[in-house]
């Protein structure tokens, strides 16, 4: 047992982290720092940058632009990443339809689309979840319906997160509506946003920003090429998506790097005449996240090291299932905590989105973002499937309830 | 022991209830929060006219006479609509400092105007320096002849730049943290060298910072005695604390509400989320919060008025950290509970949310109160 | 709204209090503070006491030997009893049985059994939980058959609480197998612990104490002018029965009087070289406990002026239903707070059983029964309808669910 | 980066395991904890032969050569077995003391009778004054020409009515919270002026009070320095942490298994009980604090032999914290969700409860340790 890198892994993190220190935009780890919403040209600048290192996708296969990492330089390179912080690839693009397309797509789709999710020339967004259907994903309604040589798309997908800058959206539509199981009738569709037909409009967020968007769907045509794989077959591929999710899902070097700043900023702010930090009550609750976070890593350490010993496994490592409750809950315990090192000062809300003001603060300049993280934050254990659909896989797959 | 609410008060909140769910709903209070100044000067006119304003001050000073009780009970209502209106700000906060400290003649002069809802008034009392130290008073106050000028910055006053005048608390001797020497001023919150920056709190409530450049108020403007502000200062906001937990009770009431009425109509794998066992019991926290939290507002409430600081303070720190516990808890498992839509400011439910998650940060946080609290001894006496 | 008792109400209250201070014995109030666990001639004896004072059931009707106290003096009574702390009237005779019998049972009965419970001549347990049954009482197998002038009963219960020093024991017994439903084939009988056939065996608790018992029937010969109302009416009496439990379930008094006694236990034992009370965490915790008590102490008081109010209300105060989750929650947090005064000190286990011994202490004197306490409270969240169940009963009576 | 057992690791893992479930079943143990001592000497010879007693120790001692990762698996399968046998008193407290100060002839002359099974030692260090404060020393040791005579009283000495050696700590210098002063003292546990009282903890294991009158030790009767023995204390308590982290891993894997097997095999209302969705998601949850407590018994157990203090303590204490938060609650939860059962002593459960209770009270409870680590600054380092 050892819970210390290699010296070889060790190298290759002092790499990354050199890296990332030569080359991450200061504006956009201040950024990262303060709100933790790169702009969409942050995001493209910072994506070409990882793109010409040749990191702009570590786990693809080497063939279509990845990196030959394993898992274990991947989590490397995630944590570092994060911990630094700088923004993580946009996931949509690099994490999801990329896999899907370079597994079930044509040879004319991997060439199309691949290098353009690299370097995020395209940017890409999900259109998975439709109202009323939730975890239920399988109930979808958006049809699509083969008319010549495209299809006619109507319907309605929500939960769009981003999609106000994206280029292409991939969709999943019901293209058999009489098939014997939901599942069965599911196409996997990649459509142009610019496409004629599609209307997107913003759900304004609890934290007051504007992260999800409805996307509507009026006889918009999509040409039969845009199809991924099989007609019918789409939801086998969303499957296959899914299933890749939890790549980093526990985010361990963001809360890392979220539990540095508490400690730094309640070293700061003044609690009865002395820094907060040397509050017992605060600084047992701090050394509380820092004691499960740590847990955590280790956990994340285990399921990172088997996978990298046994790269085909059919199951998961058991201990895998609980990165994402524990690392949903303490994403937000730290989002609370920075909230609570601000004390009143978190309560004035200084402006209505993420972009840049040029007033001067209310209160301490540091104290903008921390209630509108903290409200965000309660995102994280709601998406993805959320911690009781979590709590039901965990009943099922590891007791076997 | 009578829990009871009299028949004058049954009547009292009925109507407020009336006139909140007509003129308050959640469409309407979209509209009122996006337009300037951010709360409805006709509402608050109708407030007025139902006798609300007048609640808590005295029969001769043109008040209804009433208690805590009474603030109480509307603020449970005004709460549960989540009115943006200065009830807290005007008739418990500067209204409260009027009654303990406002001599025969300022209270004569203003509490009429109040209650006739045409004075908006603030309590100009938290610093940047100060965090949640109720003593702490940076701001000073130099005596000149027959007058006193005052320097200095007020942080988050709530309502404060829609207020018509202030109270200004204001060092007149000693040090930074010392209880003895903070005096209270009234004056026009127009008075030459005042400037206010207006914004909003994180759940949408006006509040200002002020900034006081050697502003010259008479004495007279006095309210007490010189350096002895800070006993009516610290019973004030007991008694903000006793409403904001009334407040909380009305807010957690429409969290379940809005919750088990989610639970019934959201359908997935074909039946309601309602049948979900997890999802029940998560509910029914929210129920036991919800209770819990009624019986220590009460508890703050019976006590709001003890001149006794140290039953007094415990019982309204007993309110708040429940507030700042089991109450945002409770808003954190509805938003749970309501996925996704929880989490967009289309619906009703992340506005209470925001709401509990502000209460908490305002008069001492559940930690600051908890520390008050166990610093002071036994909280139950037998 | 008013918080504070009348003058009348804190004269009964100062009243109950003198007699407690004048007539609760020396060795029973140190038994109460030391272990809560009587014996069971301490038992009798402060039963006696109570009884001669004629508040041996202060909720029984004047007619039967009860007080005429209305909701408001029984709860100032109880709450009283238990924070001086002195034993309650021990609930399977006054609290369960008789009420069955004043209400149900014919006029011999009522002759027979009240005056003895009153005075605990009779010591009644509880023949209702059997092996395998437990929150689902209505699957109940033991067997009563009716020959001639008596029934024989067969059969088995559990968790039959001091049994071992019982004289009576009331049975729900199913008389009618064949019956269509369940709970309508059961009838309740009251069975002589001294009949043959009855064997009691003990069950050895977590805390090494014998609390509960399990009781075997073979072939008792029951008279049958011991069946309580009618025949297969059981179930009807049984859900009155438990209907009455609630009485004071929350123990507010007993939960003053340990938080209490954790606080000047505190106050003496040392950590760090300074008083355990001074420990900032410590305080705070105790803190906590003491705010959800108190807020708890005025929902009680809030469900008992509205019964005083409402004595024939027949759907209880919506709040009554969280007295019983959060008064077992209170009560193991003050058995875990007061463990933990102890420290290591707790460790040791000084003796078998709660009865006296002689032998010096290990560690300081008020240590010993910290642990078996904490250990056997957690009955307290199981017992009488777990948790778990009362959350199903909000779910479904308060929330509509 | 490596999680996995060698392959020497792995076959002591079996053979131990195959060992307990054969002569160490619930049946088995309870004969065990009835009789006395308390403890099998049997097993113990048993567990001697599989060179369980050896691992931690040089191979110039006589010792395996292993590292506190042997201990790990070694402890994980005895908290499975619920052991009562002297593995951690002898092996790891008496045996930690005499690795880190141990001259060569005292190992020597100790190590290989305590591989063979033959002696059982016990570490009499903590005192009724001291609470969990690891300096506070009171027992004396005066020096008289060529050797030491002490005075004081140990308490809850793990296994000290058993033991054949005991190691004594006494203060030479300085006062009782000092960490300078603290000598070790190597003795024969019927030495003249010793006086033991035996008891059981609450969970069953052995333990004993040590009183010391005017016991008298040649000077070679020291382990260590005189006044230097603070560090090896420290060092072994938290190596005993680590160990007891570990245990907890095998008593949360049973608590889980049971808890699983008992909600799938009750039925009520006609169905298994594991239909319940509350019930499978608190079983989820004890889960989950079973992987976390791995996690962190890892952690405790990569810097047990760690000679930097600060990073040493801090491991350890997070392991401990974890055992008395989560751990506890876990085991709580499954008592719960027993029932009836969890409360009674025929049932495994409850002696595993009981367990893990007993285990947060010693070296230090959740709260202690809290309190260490935060005092000593951020835990994680980037």
């Amino acid at each position: 047992m050892d819970l210390q890198l290699t010296d070889e892994q060790r190298a290759f993190r002092d790499d990354v982290r050199t890296f990332f220190q030569e080359n991450v935009p200061d504006d956009i780890r201040e950024t990262m720092v303060d709100s933790g919403h790169p702009s969409k040209e942050q995001f493209q600048r910072w994506t070409k940058i990882l793109a010409e290192k040749g990191w702009g996708a570590p786990h693809w296969p080497e063939a279509y632009g990845g990196t030959g990492w394993g898992p274990v330089e991947q989590y490397i390179f995630l944590e570092e990443l994060q911990a630094y912080p700088a923004p993580a690839p946009l996931p949509f693009g690099v994490n999801m339809v990329a896999p899907v397309i370079y597994t079930f797509g044509n040879e004319q789709q991997k060439q199309k689309y691949l290098p353009r999710i690299l370097d995020l020339t395209d940017w890409w967004c999900q259109g998975f979840s439709e109202p009323g259907a939730g975890s239920d994903l399988a109930s979808l309604k958006t049809r699509a319906v083969k008319e010549g040589d495209h299809y006619v798309v109507n319907g309605q997908k929500t939960w769009t997160t981003l999609a106000q800058h994206a280029d292409w959206i991939f969709c999943l539509v019901r293209t058999d509506p009489d098939a014997d199981k939901l599942q069965k009738g599911i196409s996997f569709l990649l459509i142009d946003m610019k496409s004629e037909g599609i209307t997107v409009r913003p759900i304004r967020t609890v934290d007051g920003g504007v992260e999800v968007n409805e996307v509507f769907f009026d006889d918009v045509k999509v040409p039969v090429e845009n199809l991924v794989g099989q007609e019918n077959k789409g939801w086998d591929y969303a499957k296959f998506l899914l299933g890749n999710e939890r790549t980093n899902i526990a985010r361990i070097g963001m809360s890392k790097h979220a539990a540095k700043r508490i400690r730094e900023l309640a070293g700061i702010e003044q609690a009865g005449g002395r820094p907060l930090i040397e509050d017992r009550r605060f600084a047992e609750k701090l050394t509380a996240l820092e004691i499960d976070l740590k847990a955590l890593e280790i956990t994340q350490m285990r399921v990172v090291a088997d996978d990298a010993k046994n790269p085909d496994a059919k199951t998961p490592n058991p201990a895998s299932s609980i990165l994402k409750i524990k690392g949903s809950e303490i994403q937000q315990r730290c989002t609370d905590l920075l909230m609570e090192v601000m004390g009143p000062y978190a309560a004035p809300r200084q402006h209505d989105d993420y972009l840049g003001h040029n007033e001067p603060p209310i209160g301490p300049d540091y104290a903008a973002h921390a209630a509108p993280s903290y409200f965000n934050y309660r995102k994280v254990s709601i998406y993805g499937g959320s911690n009781e659909i979590q709590k039901n896989i965990i009943a099922k797959a590891v007791l076997g309830f | 022991m009578d829990f009871d609410l009299t028949e004058e008060q049954s009547m009292l909140k009925d109507s407020l209830d009336r006139l909140l769910s007509d003129n308050y709903g959640f469409e309407a209070r979209e509209k009122i929060r996006k337009a300037e100044p951010g709360w409805s000067k006709e509402v608050w006119g109708q407030l007025a006219e139902l006798g609300l304003l007048m609640l808590p001050f005295a029969e001769e000073d043109g008040g209804y006479g009433g208690g805590p009780e009474d603030v109480m009970i509307a603020m449970e209502s005004l709460g549960a609509a989540l009115s943006l209106e200065p009830f807290l700000a005007t008739v418990v906060l500067a209204g409260g400092i009027l009654r303990e400290a406002g001599s025969d003649e300022q209270r004569a002069e203003l509490v009429p105007q109040i209650v006739g809802g045409e004075l908006v008034m603030a309590l100009a009392h938290g610093e940047r320096g100060a965090r949640y130290t109720l003593s702490h008073v940076e701001t000073t106050a130099k005596k000149a002849d027959d007058s006193y000028v005052l320097n200095g910055e007020k942080s988050i006053v709530l309502h404060g730049a829609d207020a018509d005048k202030l109270i200004v608390s204001a060092r007149t001797s000693g040090e930074a943290a010392d209880q003895d020497g903070i005096s209270l001023f009234l004056m026009d919150a127009n008075a030459e060298g005042i400037s206010r920056r207006s914004y909003k709190l994180q759940d949408d409530r006006p509040a200002a910072d002020i900034i006081l450049s050697d502003v010259t108020v008479p004495a007279s403007a006095l309210l007490g005695e010189e350096g002895q502000g800070y006993r009516a200062i610290a019973k004030v906001y007991d008694q903000a604390i006793a409403a904001l937990a009334a407040e909380a009770v009305g807010l957690l009431t429409k969290i379940l509400g809005s919750t088990t009425q989610y639970l019934k109509d959201r359908k997935q794998f074909g039946v309601p989320i309602s049948k979900f066992q997890v999802l029940q019991h998560d509910s029914v926290d929210i129920f036991i919060a919800l209770e819990q939290m009624r019986s220590i507002a009460m508890f703050a409430t019976s006590e709001a008025d003890n001149d006794d600081a140290a039953v007094r303070s415990k019982a309204a720190s007993s309110a708040k950290v429940m507030l700042g516990q089991e109450g945002r808890k409770a808003a954190e498992t509805s938003i749970q509970l309501h996925g996704g839509v929880g989490v967009t400011m289309e619906y009703a439910i992340s506005h209470y949310f925001k709401r509990i998650t502000v209460d908490d940060m305002l008069f001492g946080n559940a930690d600051y109160h908890m520390s008050r609290i166990a610093e002071s001894g036994p909280l139950l006496e037998n």
